[in-house]
């Protein structure tokens, strides 16, 4: 009877941490919010340090090029990159496209790319959603003709870095299905967009009959399209949950150290009170995302139900925790200096990236009722 | 991560299963009553003293004081087994969880001898009387005085909120023996024979009128002083361990009206409709259902401290502070989507007997017993997060000059 | 421009204010809820005082027998009453079954019952609902034929002492209407019921073809029903009112005398913000409820918009005040002997006495979008 | 009640109409640029200098101080008529707000003649500078210091949340004059010229990425003794009378973000289908249209009790207490609503121009601006509850030694 994580996860845990405070501190999270619109949102060195430390390939299988080491590892590293912030293309190529590749993608489509993600540096992403439908959007626009894709997709997250898409598209029969797509050429055409976090990365893709692979045929698209979102979901609570213990920390840390009226701000109920009820916010939602860790690691049944609550509880404990440390810094808070908003916008960069609360609620009842 | 016995767990369970299957009442054997009828009181005696009687009570006790020596662990997987069954354990929980482990403590060895397997076995039931009507958050503020009689001291004052009383031999009781020391110096814990004279229960009733609490009343009960716990005006370190555990206990299985409610809102039709084909419903239950996971995850991974050796901390508040209001705000709903039948408590006509009425009443009990949604947040802030104090304006100050209770102005 | 009440309204609400306290003391009430199950719950003497000084006529037109002040006045004793908790009859006759006489009524129904309503003492009101249909339910059970009403409704508010009642029916070709029912007659069977509120009167009643008159053939039901409910929702939402301001004046009352560890409790933060939060509400319920009662008498169009806005703050801050009361008196809060529970179980009564909150939300938004 | 003018307030209404549809600018006619731009403030001095010339400024003012000595009910009007233009009121609400009222009641007379006329046509700029780094909740905690030169004062120090510093000519300035005397009661008043050597004028950059206030570096900034507002060491009087001024103004332009979520969201669309269709969503959209709808009656009654004749006291906290986190949650609901574009704050492609993905970024703002949410609830609790104010541990210590500011530990 344990849930907790292991020792040995805990060591990779704590080398993630500290990698992560040594080589993507705050101030290089800093620097890339402040780059001007030509240039990307992700940080290279950073990016390439992860790579050479194996994470994109964690929970790749070693037949595939990766360390096999499985989904509880991965969950580790997800907190740590999300209480450091650290601006890289992460989540889209391992949560995101690897997954999608390993379920949807043919023996040969994972030998060829599996391994490049693993250990090669590929960054890679998912092409799904086309602007208001949402990824719990039921029409597709995109289609797949004659070999080609065509149509648009907004937002695609991290997709100026990405090599290699993942996109939805329905076929000549009107048949959803899933395309590979290398993003190497002209009638691939990406549009940077201003994001609410400057620090990560996203825009709009224009496919002009581009290229690109059929995957798996023999799938259920809905199906697969849901184990896709459900184990993302997972590995997007770990990263949410990382960021919202890293803003209860800055606001103890403040708190202490900020006197008015002769005592610590901390002192006062109404500031201790709030700190108490946003770590009862972290506390349910971390033993909601552990849940889904084991779920997701034993690959349990009620994968579904765990990935549901674990989103829902994380997506909320991050948004009353990056706003009420904003709020419990008072006005130093609501300066571009202090890093407060960085957590703030993170938040919301994270909530909406796999679609609408009220989707994953929907989801949920669908699932357990 | 693993949530699966290891081969000890699993045959310690397996037993417990097999003791409990051929042991435990059947439900269609056991009184209606609750906690507050005298019927249940006896069945819950009777089952006690059986599973002493087969070496099941008090696993984490020493075998001299009437357990078994075992872990946590061995204590968890039994909770979760008896659990499955209609048994009457609730009684014993102030005693057995609360009073043992301080007496372990704080007792002589005397004390621990005579005392300890009589409360395991549930010969004695026993009580704990520390609230006052002027002394609730700030239980240090109590006021029952003891004062020193030769060989003896003599009791006086009133005590509140205490659980079994009525049917109690013995309970432990925070006296004030130094009022002119800071409040926290000037007590001294006793036990005392609740059935001698000058010690009179009186039951309350509470606001969704039921009697599951007594107010005490002292007129100088003697107690010899051998029936002291722990040191003359060291009462308060006693106190902090009695607390300790009942912060435990009711961490552990704090009511948040989930299971009625999910039971209830599957079934319920609105305007000829499943209620959750109605997308407000639907996503509002689906909060409650990730709230109660979180609660029951927290709860799992608290256990999964214990089974390895851990102990629980100030977080435990966690699930009483959080369940409390869920209660009282899933009860509030429940009764608001009943629209008009809402305001109907009458057990055969109102849906689901009457419970969300029933529920209703009793969440803001929830959230004050065993110290208030203030306290715990006070206690999670403090504790855990290490935030400062509240400034206290009585430190160090004498206990007969600090105002205290209820001051008309 | 003026959004108070005038002096002489607050003159009225004074004297009701007196006259309230003097004769329904919270001693009363208590006598009201420690009745046994065979006792009806309602305080005759109280009800009779009521009577004598004509509050049920305050908005009756005199040629009605009323007083004819109008339906602002009605608020502010609405207010004192709510504050009061008075266990009569008076919101079921007046804001109910007087109001549906006046829309729904003929003009021999009018002449006949409601100067009796006015200065004589009837006790009168509505049997719409008819169990887990509410009244927002579409479906009506309950039939007319034969010159006689068929069926049951539950609950019925006062309907032990109710000696008239408006009942909504559908006749023979299906269409729904009301019709004005004497209760003095063996073939309607009223069976107590226990209320959460103990303190009020509720009931199951049974109709065996019961003799009643047909109230105006000419009406749209549904909009008539809308005026019958939105009316009641001002008037309604003054009650409410008035036991959220007591319970924060109980609140501040107690914590302010109630000292723990060396302070009054009202000066920990947790408290005052905890009582400002309670304030908060009040003032805008009280604010809608202005809005409501200036509509309400005036006659305005945005009747239906102003009570759905009135009913719902008030709903949610009596329920907020009511609790928040009951914490911020402890422990104590918390037992039979203290009246905080009087006001908690009065102010679930008023939620849901007009129906599901999803019904007051739904209307709102269908008048105004 | 009766929401209609009297004859009087009707003629004058009447009056302010006509010479507003002759006279306001048109909004093509203004420039983009919002607080920040020198354009608009140009557009915004002209404005004033138009209404001033034309008897419009300063309603309730003197006439001998450039008013018109009318009452707080044609100031209402007037409000409520220029609302419905695209005029630039807001560079001069500090100024004539707050400053020019404290001028009034602690300014010499001839401080009075010569300052307030050019303050009301705007000749003159006012900006106010109180916080400090040092000092935000706790305003009196500040540390700039006046040091007496001769018939001068030499002022040191940051100040810093300071609107339009930028433009100002003169702002006034809370200053210790005295560190040995207890916090309150240290402190003295000064208006100072702001383009005077020794003042340094940064711009702040805020969290949303705008550039509305700034800090102000005093480095030996002379002011003569004859720029004293109020008594030596009395200055926490004088701030108090500003601040008053302060809450009042902020207390009646509380943005919600109701009015764009409104609009928006009888647009939007979800899977195809009106999104009011979704229950949840026209559920909770009911409830901010609760709270909206008391938002603004509160508005009105609060009008009203000024029409009347009444002062409006600490309850006008309300509006921005509530208008403040609700603007932060409907914007966080809208952008969820958006699902993954929510995330995108592009203008040309986000819905409604990323007008809500701003408002995410700046409702922070909102809920500390002019007082976090923690000191308006204090201030109802205090001033309209009558509560006991929180322990005050530095209550009458030498300002010297109390621990003030960031202190690292």
């Amino acid at each position: 009877m344990n849930f907790e994580f292991s020792e040995e996860q805990k060591l990779v845990q704590q080398q993630a941490r500290q990698f992560l405070t040594e080589q993507s501190p705050l101030s290089v999270v800093r620097e890339v919010l402040e780059r001007d619109a030509s240039q990307v949102r992700i940080h290279e060195d950073v990016w390439q340090g992860i790579v050479k430390l194996g994470w994109p390939g964690v929970a790749i299988d070693e037949q595939y090029g990766g360390l096999g080491m499985g989904y509880l590892e991965l969950c580790v590293l997800a907190e740590e990159l999300g209480r450091s912030l650290a601006p890289t293309p992460f989540s889209s190529t391992v949560y995101l496209a690897a997954e999608a590749l390993l379920l949807a993608g043919t023996e040969a489509q994972k030998e060829r790319w599996l391994p490049a993600i693993a250990t090669g540096g590929l960054v890679a992403g998912l092409a799904f959603v086309e602007a208001t439908n949402g990824i719990a959007g039921q029409a597709l626009n995109m289609r797949w003709q004659d070999g080609g894709l065509q149509g648009r997709k907004t937002p695609v997250f991290d997709a100026e870095m990405a090599q290699l898409l993942v996109v939805s598209a329905i076929n000549e029969a009107g048949e959803p299905g899933f395309y590979l797509l290398e993003t190497d050429q002209p009638s691939v055409r990406c549009e940077s967009l201003t994001s609410i976090d400057p620090t990560r990365s996203i825009a709009a893709v224009e496919f002009s009959k581009a290229a690109a692979d059929p995957m798996r045929q023999d799938l259920d698209f809905a199906a697969t399209m849901g184990v896709i979102q459900d184990r993302a979901a997972v590995l997007f609570a770990f990263e949410q949950l990382g960021g919202a213990q890293a803003c209860l920390e800055m606001a103890t840390d403040y708190t202490r150290q900020r006197y008015a009226f002769g005592r610590p701000i901390a002192s006062f109920q109404a500031l201790k009170h709030k700190m108490a009820d946003m770590f009862v916010a972290i506390e349910l939602a971390r033993s909601n995302a552990y849940y889904g860790a084991w779920s997701l690691s034993t690959g349990s049944d009620d994968l579904t139900e765990a990935a549901c609550v674990a989103r829902l509880s994380a997506s909320d404990a991050y948004y009353q925790c990056s706003k009420e440390n904003m709020q419990a810094h008072g006005g130093m808070g609501y300066t571009w200096e202090l890093d407060c908003h960085l957590y703030y916008r993170r938040a919301q960069h994270l909530a909406s990236v796999l679609g609408r609360q009220a989707y994953w609620k929907d989801r949920l009842i669908a699932e357990v009722a | 991560m693993d949530f699966k016995d290891s081969p000890a767990q699993a045959e310690f369970r397996h037993k417990v299963r097999q003791w409990l299957q051929a042991n435990a009442p059947a439900d269609n054997t056991l009184s209606r009553g609750g906690m507050e009828s005298d019927e249940a009181m006896r069945e819950g005696r009777e089952w006690q003293a059986r599973i002493y009687d087969a070496g099941w009570a008090c696993l984490t006790w020493p075998k001299e004081y009437g357990g078994q020596g075992l872990t946590a662990i061995e204590q968890v997987i039994w909770s979760q087994e008896v659990a499955k069954f209609s048994t009457r354990d609730g009684f014993f929980a102030i005693g057995i969880g609360n009073c043992g482990p301080a007496i372990m403590l704080y007792g002589s060895d005397q004390q621990k001898q005579s005392l300890l397997p009589r409360m395991a076995r549930a010969d004695d039931i026993w009580c704990q009387l520390f609230s006052e009507p002027g002394a609730g958050s700030d239980v240090a503020g109590l006021k029952t005085r003891a004062d020193k009689d030769g060989d003896s001291w003599k009791i006086n004052g009133q005590k509140i909120w205490t659980s079994q009383a009525q049917y109690a031999d013995y309970g432990v009781i925070l006296t004030r023996t130094d009022p002119t020391l800071p409040k926290h110096k000037g007590l001294t814990m006793f036990f005392v024979d609740m059935k001698q004279p000058g010690v009179e229960v009186r039951p309350i009733k509470q606001a969704d009128g039921g009697q599951a609490f007594n107010e005490v009343f002292f007129n100088d009960a003697v107690v010899p002083d051998v029936q002291r716990l722990g040191e003359l005006n060291g009462g308060w370190g006693v106190a902090l361990a009695v607390l300790m555990n009942e912060r435990l206990a009711i961490g552990s299985v704090a009511p948040n009206g989930w299971p009625e409610y999910w039971d209830m809102i599957r079934k319920l039709e609105l305007d000829g409709k499943p209620a959750l084909e109605d997308s407000e419903v639907r996503r509002r239950t689906a909060d409650w259902y990730v709230k109660n996971a979180g609660l029951k995850n927290a709860q799992a991974r608290m256990l999964s401290a214990v089974a390895n050796g851990g102990v629980p901390g100030a977080e435990a508040s966690l699930g009483k502070l959080v369940g409390a209001s869920m209660c009282q705000d899933i009860s509030a709903y429940a009764l608001d989507l009943f629209a008009e039948m809402g305001v109907c408590a009458d057990e055969q006509m109102a849906l689901m007997q009457a419970q969300f009425q029933k529920a209703y009443l009793y969440a803001p009990g929830l959230r004050v017993a065993g110290g208030t949604d203030e306290v715990m947040r006070n206690i999670i802030a403090e504790q855990v997060l290490g935030l400062p104090a509240d400034v206290r304006v009585d430190k160090g100050v004498p206990f007969n000059e600090i105002k205290a209770g209820n001051i008309r102005q």
